[in-house]
């Protein structure tokens, strides 16, 4: 779940992160009374998407009727899909140099790993590799100073900055180990004088630990269809084509599509039903695959932890209730494959017992 | 020899009253697995399929002695259950559990490390020794002994080629899930040494997918120190790209995690990259004739 | 550093341990007023000796003017040397049974332990072994849920019972390392009717790592040479003889005393000057032990991180300001031995080199 | 051979511009130590005593590949400088410095064991491989190679107990100081096992002292697995019993500890126990001849 910027640094004054002066605002009557009270300010418009400053979403203001007039057109907009719903009115600083610093987790290394770099400010994908410093976290140890020591070692940085470069460090990962976080990422931290301020604060929280952070604010970010879909423990992908899809699995369903292009069909979307989806669940699933109106229906299940019946019987049972119109392609194998045939058989619908014929029968049947 | 597990491995499961733990129970046993306890708080004294339930991990291991242990509980429990297997001495831990949070999944592969133990997931299917033991819930019927060790990202999908391997008449040796999650205890590269140093297995399937540097730190690997002929299928050619992580993320991968940079790095040193899952056995055949 | 038990069950407030509700009151006054509030209340001096029941230092009291009248005789006690300052005041609770819990360090196994029994109420040391769990802890893993169900099920505990024991213990350790504890013990965890509840407090704080833990109160349990010595990071204890004794290293400082002991001398103290002292710490050291009027000094000084140049500066330097009345014998090997036996014979005393020989010598001046 | 340490250690000093640091770096180059490098935060480029100096330890290990570290740091930074080392690769981390938090310790010896490293300590004098490399604080002048080894729970008495016994001709293979902290990483059941694998090592000398059951263990271990002579000094038969642990703390040890308890244990399983340091040496006499 990604955070917008001001709940990130609602976080980072909660670890004790340095940040500018700033307040939240959701009309322009409240930015101006904040740049009142402020002085000088930047107004930031509020939304998940990135490239905020190129698309105008950013602006420097000052006096506080400036700031008004800006925070009315901010309001307006609307970026990268996302409408802005309200801004972050903050303290204009003196900028001397803007640094990078986040951690993530690296998957690869299987830990935690901070990326820091001298070279803020911009998107660190258009960093050069050698100007950015990254040091895996052992995460038995944690991160301890000798780590924020030796990333500014590695930096270059020294004395003062060093010092404050490290203690934000070690604050940032507690930060990320307190809230689950996937990502913190302060991009810029801008050296200010003889300070360091977080300018900008991203910061990812791990979806599979919302269940323990449920003082975090829930920030949405999914269409209504995936958020349906979630909500039944599936993950739900919309597509371009007419082939419903329904598969279980991540990889079986990446290889179903890859086999319906394969045979030329057109993917409308996707299900994943996931591991151990019981009846009840499945029958949503397929009800929501319906709702979405395809040319046709495909269903490949290969049962492990899945099994083969629960899957016949949801459609058995979504099939009474609801009636299907359009032409469904079955494929069901493995865990009580047997008992879900049998059931499928009643219904009057075939399975294919292989992933290739069943493929090759949707784009068929969806292409004539 | 077959490899992580083997017919004289001891299967601890744990969470084994739930539903899917004893479903699955019944379906290991009944493949043959050697299941000597279940561990289930509070139901201690019980007995799924036979096998006797303890409250504890330690309880289980001072009566049973499991060494390997498989894990059905739900996700917020997880990393409990998987340190309680690991400080009970357990040297194999499968995780089948999906969605525990990735700081846990860290934690709990970090002290695994420290002491010696594999894990095999989290969000694993499991892993299958062909003809001696399986630990997982993959479904029986495909896992027969042969020359073929299967080492996969995904689980449905590689009960499809195993199954496509079986109907062309090739056995598996050992089945690697490695788990979908983004940290995981074990990687292509741990595997396949494990698969070079095996006498059972003579051809290696990688079935991988888009996303991550796995596959390509695999072909570096396999290029200096894997003699065995290695086979891979790829999910995700056609696949949309899906959530990105935030821009940290992505640095650490650079570009790299295409299916494209995947199937050229693994060609590069000599893999076969089938197109489709079926194609697979046809691959093996003019491998192994 | 030792805790009292209101501070301690401050503690467990803290971390959520469920406790009887309770004031601390200084005064019979205070005491009537809280068991007004409260109604039946125990009154419990507050001291760092043990054995507070069997002195008569806690008593049930009802109604509230018995109360008065018990904290007026209470208040006024003085339990094993220490004098009643204050009492905790609490709510009279049903005791259905009464079971043991802490949490300690064991040096052998290098780790932090766990003890519990069922037989709690009593001092643990008179509990047969074979009723006490002792589950040793990995401070890599900490204390986690599985472990609280391990101890319980070996003390036989289940159900709710054992839930909420498992829930105390969690949080228990929790306390243990946020504070920096040596020592955290519930005697008795009292079941009282569906409730577990700490009735009493013992925690003992690590006194190195006090420096991290400064909001906590400062209960001083050393004598004022104690202390005083401590001050100057040293150790000193008090004994019976005539002899006061310096030595550097514990070990050093017990071997010294066993021979002056072994040769009929009787040793007036000891200050172990530890490691590294240099010349003005061992000076204020050496006032110290001069201040205590003792027949004879002994030295016994062998060099590691301690100069032996710097421990005849010191002495050189007090024998000036000060001045020396009683005979002082001298051992002074190992690091720069030369420089300080050069400083020591030009204030005109002469080492010894081994230490039988200064023992004895001591030994022999002090009976003289 | 020796033991932990040798000839061939390359050390690095944790804390080496301090005032301690630099007297002690001194002293062990002068003792023949091959000290390659030390590290103090913000110091890094500086030399003392012709030691280059680093920044951190991972500085360090880049240029100088030190494989074992000492560490003169406050007590407060300590287990960051320990863990520095341990993360740098530090095989031997000795720390020398006094009141460590408890709980610090126990971190770092759980930490170090996990990765196979020896922690001497903390609160220790050091270990010396006599005439080979000197780790830590005692004067030089006693350690000169030769048949016994010594393993100490206090620094200065074993320094006059090294002393004894080199007056009477006998030097050192390996001394080696526990530390007196209430954790430390080395108890003498490890080293009396490499004592007994030391072909230097002719006869074992322990210098212990009353508290803790350390002296009763080894007693346990010598029964079962030393077949080299061991001769023990214990000091505190007259002192007072001083400050005791809580009473959790007490029932750990159970009456275990008194001076008695411990010349007992000893003894009954061949340990030869000296009244006085200096009967250490005549004790060895009879032994060595």
């Amino acid at each position: 779940m990604k955070l917008f910027e001001y709940m990130g640094k609602d976080l980072f004054r909660e670890h004790g992160i340095p940040l500018p002066e700033g307040r939240v605002a959701t009309t322009p009557e409240e930015v101006q009374g904040a740049a009142a009270e402020i002085g000088p300010v930047v107004i930031k418009s509020q939304v998940l998407a990135g490239k905020r400053g190129k698309a105008g979403g950013i602006s420097f203001a000052d006096p506080p009727e400036e700031a008004r007039e800006e925070a009315e057109r901010i309001l307006q907009m609307e970026i990268g899909g996302y409408p802005v719903e309200c801004v972050l009115v903050e303290s204009k600083i003196q900028i001397d140099r803007e640094y990078y610093l986040s951690i993530t987790i690296d998957g690869a290394l299987r830990s935690p790993v901070v990326l820091a770099s001298l070279e803020g400010g911009m998107d660190i994908e258009e960093v050069p590799e050698e100007l950015i410093v990254k040091y895996p976290l052992d995460v038995s140890i944690g991160l301890k100073p000798f780590a924020a020591r030796e990333i500014c070692r590695r930096l270059g940085l020294k004395g003062t900055e060093a010092k404050e470069f490290g203690a934000i460090l070690v604050k940032l990962y507690r930060l990320f180990c307190a809230r689950d976080a996937e990502l913190v990422e302060i991009n810029p931290l801008v050296v200010s004088g003889d300070r360091l301020l977080a300018a900008d604060a991203k910061v990812t929280i791990d979806d599979d630990a919302l269940f323990r952070q449920k003082d975090l604010p829930v920030v949405e970010e999914r269409t209504d269809l995936e958020k349906k879909a979630n909500e039944l423990g599936l993950a739900y992908v919309e597509l371009e084509g007419d082939i419903a899809v329904m598969a279980n699995g991540a990889g079986m369903a990446m290889a179903t599509l890859d086999m319906i292009d394969y045979y030329g069909g057109k993917p409308a979307n996707f299900l994943d039903a996931g591991g151990g989806a019981g009846v009840e669940q499945t029958a949503r699933a397929l009800e929501l695959l319906l709702a979405t109106e395809p040319r046709v229906i495909m269903i490949n299940i290969f049962g492990g932890i899945t099994r083969c019946d629960d899957v016949a019987n949801a459609f058995a049972t979504v099939k009474k209730e609801k009636g299907i119109d359009m032409p469904v392609v079955f494929r069901l194998v493995g865990t009580n494959e047997e008992e879900g045939r049998k059931i499928l058989e009643e219904t009057g619908v075939d399975a294919y017992p292989t992933m290739q014929e069943s493929a090759q029968k949707a784009a068929e049947l969806a292409s004539s | 020899m077959a490899i992580f597990i083997d017919e004289k491995t001891r299967v601890m499961v744990q969470g084994i009253t739930g539903n899917q733990g004893s479903f699955h129970t019944r379906q290991m046993l009944a493949y043959g697995t050697n299941i000597v306890a279940g561990v289930s708080p509070g139901k201690g004294g019980q007995e799924v399929e036979g096998v006797p339930v303890y409250d504890t991990a330690e309880a289980a291991c001072e009566e049973q002695k499991p060494d390997a242990s498989v894990l059905f509980v739900p996700a917020a429990f997880a990393l409990d259950g998987a340190l309680e297997a690991l400080n009970a001495g357990m040297k194999v831990i499968t995780p089948i559990t999906e969605g525990i949070p990735v700081q846990d999944a860290a934690h709990l592969i970090t002290n695994a490390r420290t002491r010696g133990a594999v894990v095999v997931g989290p969000n694993t299917f499991g892993i299958v020794s062909s003809g001696k033991c399986k630990i997982g819930i993959m479904p029986n019927q495909f896992y027969v002994p042969g020359p073929v060790g299967v080492v996969a990202r995904s689980g449905t999908l590689s009960y499809e080629i195993v199954a496509n391997l079986k109907d062309a008449g090739y056995g598996t040796s050992t089945v690697v899930g490695l788990g979908g999650d983004r940290i995981v205890g074990l990687d292509f590269v741990d595997v396949l040494a494990q698969f070079e140093a095996d006498g059972e297995t003579e051809l290696i399937v990688m079935v991988g997918e888009i996303g991550g540097t796995a596959e390509e730190e695999a072909a570096r690997y396999i290029e200096k120190h894997v003699s065995k002929p290695v086979l891979a299928y790829l999910a995700g050619k056609s696949a949309p790209p899906g959530k990105r992580m935030g821009h940290a993320g992505a640095i650490i991968e650079r570009g790299k995690g295409t299916f494209q940079a995947k199937v050229e790095a693994l060609e590069a040193v000599g893999v076969k990259v089938a197109e489709l899952p079926f194609q697979v056995p046809q691959l093996a055949k003019e491998i192994l004739g």
